[in-house]
């Protein structure tokens, strides 16, 4: 058994944190984050350059990576960074477009030289794709998907819709969008589809629809990782800093014992992220792997979004405090790509 | 033991209702529903209404303009304004500064000052916290030095709610630096346009700019606003914790917050289904509704017992504590509820029907986020358990 | 509103009180309860003297109290003193037979001078009244019975059985039944129908049953607040007490701020105990609010039971520490006509 | 990263399992399972069996009869003993004094104790805890007096587990009382039939006989069986809390009490249905599982750190703290599982059959509130944290 990293992930890893930690300060990644495109495409630029990108498909399919532990290695150092770019839609798009064998595209998205958004969800259906209502036909699309991640200035979108009941993939660079930033910063958008002309990627896209969304959530997963451990340390410094009835506020023992539940459970995050990374290629497993990883993130990022501001106090709660940023991107992980409640009926339902 | 309202306490109710329909203005209703800030004008549109009928100083003697209405009233009134979407009673001047003034206020400082607040002329806010303390009232550091018939004050105050409206804030500041931290302060009234003052703006974590920080560079304000004695401020902030008690709870809120959510979770599609038909998201709903219910009675029996004498601090600890835990869990219901749709971020302006989330649960994470706040600011819950303990653990 | 006892019930509880104090201590309360039968027959013909039994139905039915608040008035005091005597199954039984103006039974049970027990719930059967598959038929009983509250040394027994897939109740004297103490003390038995002679009581009884049930359970959500109450105090008489790095245990704010919260559920236990009460008569809520009293007493009372015996550290594993059977007795409440999750569902269900 | 075992780690497992199946006698695995209180005989059937291959001091060297094992075969060991229902080891001996002599003890002790140990003619037992000091052991009273060439002890040792069983007890004594608390303390071996020694039982929370008290009336013991120095107690005690860590987390025993909770939901109707069908329940089931698989991971990642270096005190608290609470977790759905009919004493003798409650859960209840101590002893779960706020807070 062996829980250290490769010598080639240690490397992305440090590369990553390293350019993070100088290029993309609080500051600026709030700046980008709620103004159009909600991001900073030089930076988006920058970070493909860096090999971000190529991580996160397999040397065969034109990148450099691609396996479970490459996914959370990038990840978990994003979720540090608080880093708002669209590296979640990019991930989806070339994790299908790879496994469909897209080879021009895979490159020009691995390159940054086109970015693309996957379009899923609908508004009135939950996680099953098999509630999908937006269909394809005569070259066309028509329906609406809500919430796209990284949909503002995407080069083009991915579409799951039906034809005949099935659902496949399609392609379109013509869609009307409605984009906003979320409230947790980066970008969103809704996206309209009313007889939009698209390509047929796959007539029949579900498994490989399933498996994307299964990497998109293990990286989330492995975000809010990096995220915890950031708000984890800011709160413990804070409370060693912060001085109530002339003592730290470290010295109060419920205090203590509170934030140290949430240590605790941070590191059971990371765990049960670091088994979903190494059942990421087991079809059989992955799912329920990977559910079981988001539901505990689920519960433990807002347990540590929520302890975290009440520890800190009203400063916490101020657009000016960092840490009130991480605290938004913890809770607002559980929203994406189903929560903690639905990862915990896919487990019941595979027990 | 009866748990029934009276038939003139129902009554009463139903009068508070039917102002309330005929007096709450629409749009500004449909705000508060919809989690979206008001206005200046929509507070002063509300106490204007309040006060034509004599309702806004809630606890204030009818001879200086208060309804005269006893706890069970009050409680009546508070939890139909919450049900109903009415704005939150900007609570400094009606109050704070207001009981304040009755009970340590000289004859000159009431027929001045209280008048103004009921109709509108002043709006109050409150200079208590800085940032060295924020539980830790006591160790407040702000000066006024006293200078002839003035006195000269300079530090910093925070977290001051709505200041941005205010033309008037009163303040805690230190008087007397060489006795015990509490016996040194005092409680003084000053002109948000004197020299020297500079309010800025906190953001908050949602976006909203509802607090302001204080900053007072050698501020001069006359001796005569000072209330009650040199270096008795603190027993005034203490007669203030103590003074309004009967909506600590926030019942009315967590009814009104609860019903949303029932109706929310009813509309909400997932995975095939309503949501209110998913079985973990009922029991997490139908958990809330319990320890709501379980609430209210207490909120009554505290009432109750009120009625005769104070609530004890262990009471109002209590109700404290419990009343922002369930609607802080309701928050999270809310947010939950939305899935993926929670995440639009409220500030941005999109064209109409831009999102398909309901218009009245938009806010749902914005409120959720900022709702935080109810379990630290006005003394957090750790320090209601400290005070709690200090019953418990007595002797 | 008016949260005080009405003077009557008042003079029951201080009579009670006293009454319990008295004659019911710790140590012969555990010797009674774990030996058959299970109790002290002479205190419980005593309680029956003080007027415990008549309280649980009204003056028209032979007895001088039957209101909710009646029934909480006895058994928050009879859980203070954590009394083992079957009133449960004597509470069941009278409001049953009260219910159906069986006037020389519900007598002879007032009177003490005969107990009765009421075997509803069976091995395979849940909540649910149509599981029932006890059959009635020729006068006889066939059928098994599992914990029957106060089945030992009873003198009659009123069974839930189903003829022509009506729920009836019948008595009989002449059960064969296997006698168990309960672990936190107190009878019960297995009750073994084997063509049973049986008298018909009511051939339609499923909605006396259900409201006799309601009735049971508002007597344990009373129960449990008494012993709350009492284990409450005496933890924190104990943390005050207890000497540990040369302090009391109760100066450690992490073990303060835990009690507090205990403290802070019992209290919306009692309210909501008195809600439930309160309700008792109201056919159309009263099923709701006792299940929703007894959902909260279910979790706090485990609650309650869980931080008093890790509060008090090993003393509190002892047979020999009073506590320790308040905790077990609070946490097997739960176990009785439906846990709190049971009792979620029918609020669910009534939502 | 590779979270396989080696081949060479499922073969050792494959031979455990073996082991185990041909050595482990039906009825103690089936008193095991039950929760049934085990004999003296069972214990010793067991240990007897596992020396017969050198498995049982599995932390002590080959040339004392150890099996040579690293931490991952001790890991691995554990697990398929708990999974098999194979009683604990008795731990006082084999891991606890055996560790202390081979590191403190002489040659003669050496010489004389260990083989006694193995081959099962000496039952050791534990006198550290004593009724005034739990957690706080650095203030135990029991004094040991040097007479000539003896010591003379007087006090009272508690929470004294299986010591009924015991010949032999190993105890924290009291050397010198002024000094500081820590340093003043020592380790020495008694015989139990010593003059002077008193055991009582103390009765557990659900009736059974598992611990004791041992009262020491000027019991005289030899000078030669103190271990290490006079005054060097602190140390060994110190030492033998980081000494072994390899099965703080139990989690073998969690795998086996979510496999038996699946088992019996799905045997078990509710309302018609399995219960591993009720959504809540089952909800309740996939949490604890998700909890459990983290931890395993959790452990095998300081598993895998301790074969460099030592467990760190905030990580051996840690696992510590979950593994105890997830335990107790999987217990309560156990006992909630059984509905009413977790009521029965198990300590009642009754007809076979009697109960319709399967075998192997009718002391649910039992088996939970006993667990209780899980989150006690061996330093609470609150001095866990206390532990790890030292590590968290520190500079």
């Amino acid at each position: 058994m062996d829980f250290t990293l490769s010598e080639d992930r240690r490397m992305l890893s440090d590369t990553l944190r390293r350019y993070l930690t100088d290029k993309y300060d609080i500051e600026s990644r709030n700046k980008a984050a709620y103004a159009a495109p909600f991001h900073a495409p030089a930076k988006y630029t920058e970070l493909a350059e860096l090999g971000v990108i190529g991580a996160f498909i397999a040397e065969d399919q034109g990148g450099f990576g691609g396996a479970g532990f490459d996914i959370t290695t990038v990840f978990e150092e994003l979720g540090r960074a608080l880093c708002a770019e669209p590296l979640l839609g990019t991930l989806l798009a070339v994790r299908l477009l790879a496994a469909l064998g897209k080879d021009d595209l895979v490159e020009e998205l691995v390159a940054g030289s086109k970015r693309a958004a996957v379009a899923v969800f609908e508004p009135e259906a939950g996680e099953r794709l098999s509630d999908i209502a937006t269909r394809f036909a005569d070259g066309k699309l028509n329906g609406r998907k809500s919430v796209v991640y990284g949909a503002p200035g995407a080069d083009f979108l991915l579409v799951a819709a039906q034809a005949d009941g099935i659902i496949g993939l399609y392609l379109t660079d013509s869609a009307e969008t409605i984009d906003y930033a979320m409230i947790d910063g980066g970008g969103a958008g809704e996206v309209l589809l009313d007889d939009t002309p698209a390509e047929c990627l796959a007539e029949d896209a579900g498994d490989v629809i399933a498996s994307a969304l299964d990497a998109g959530r293990l990286a989330l997963c492995a975000e809010a990782v990096g995220a915890m451990d950031v708000l984890l340390a800011t709160t413990i410094d804070y409370m060693k800093q912060r001085q109530q009835f002339g003592r730290p506020i470290a010295v109060f023992q419920a205090l203590q014992h509170r934030i140290i539940d949430v240590a605790i459970e941070v590191e059971q995050c990371r765990s049960i992220t670091t088994l979903a990374a190494s059942r990421l290629d087991d079809p059989a497993h992955c799912a329920k792997y990977v559910a079981m990883a988001k539901n505990l993130i689920g519960r433990t990022a807002i347990k540590c979004a929520e302890e975290a501001i009440q520890l800190h106090g009203g400063i916490g709660m101020t657009w000016e405090y960092p840490g009130a940023h991480y605290a938004k991107r913890l809770t607002m992980i559980d929203h994406q790509l189903g929560d903690a409640a639905i990862q915990l009926q896919k487990v019941m339902a595979a027990a | 033991m009866d748990l029934q309202f009276t038939q003139e306490e129902d009554a009463f109710r139903a009068e508070v209702k039917a102002f309330i329909a005929d007096n709450l203005p629409d749009h500004i209703q449909r705000k508060v529903r919809s989690g979206t800030p008001l206005d200046k004008e929509d507070f002063e549109a509300w106490h204007a209404a309040l006060n034509s009928r004599n309702w806004l100083g809630a606890t204030w003697p009818k001879e200086h303009g208060g309804p005269g209405w006893n706890n069970t009233q009050r409680h009546i009134f508070a939890e139909e304004a919450a049900l109903a979407y009415a704005p939150r009673l900007v609570a400094f001047g009606v109050s704070m500064l207001g009981p304040v003034l009755l009970k340590f206020g000289t004859e000159a400082q009431k027929a001045e000052i209280l008048p103004r607040i009921l109709n509108g002329d002043d709006w109050w806010c409150q200079g208590y916290s800085e940032p060295g303390a924020g539980s830790d009232l006591a160790n407040l550091k702000t000066r006024a030095v006293r200078d002839g018939d003035d006195y000269i004050i300079n530090g910093q105050k925070t977290w001051t709610t709505l200041g941005q409206h205010a033309n008037k804030i009163f303040c805690l500041v230190r008087t007397d630096a060489d006795v015990k931290p509490q016996e040194g302060i005092s409680f003084i009234l000053v002109d948000i346009d004197t020299p020297g003052i500079e309010m800025r703006p906190i953001r908050l974590i949602e976006g909203g700019h509802e607090v302001n920080e204080v900053f007072f560079t050698d501020v001069r304000v006359p001796a005569s606003n000072l209330v009650g004695q040199e270096n008795e401020g603190w027993t005034i902030a203490k007669y203030l914790l103590t003074h309004e008690r009967t909506n600590i709870a926030g019942t009315g809120y967590a009814m009104r917050d609860l019903a949303a959510l029932k109706d929310l979770a009813a509309r909400t599609m997932r995975n095939g289904k309503p949501l209110s038909e998913d079985p973990l998201f009922a029991a997490e709903m139908a958990e809330a509704e319990i320890d709501l219910e379980a609430l209210r009675v207490t909120n009554l029996r505290v009432l109750a017992e009120s009625e005769t004498g104070a609530a004890t601090n262990y009471e109002s600890s209590m109700l404290k504590i419990k009343g922002t835990v369930i609607v802080q869990r309701l928050n999270g219901l809310t947010r939950q509820a939305l899935g993926a749709a929670a995440a639009p971020f409220p500030a941005v302006d999109l064209p109409a029907n831009a999102l398909t989330v309901p218009e009245d649960a938009a806010a749902a994470a914005a409120t959720y986020f900022n709702n935080r706040k109810l379990s630290i600011f006005g003394g957090s819950n750790e320090i209601q358990r400290n005070i709690i303990a200090k019953d418990l653990f007595r002797g």
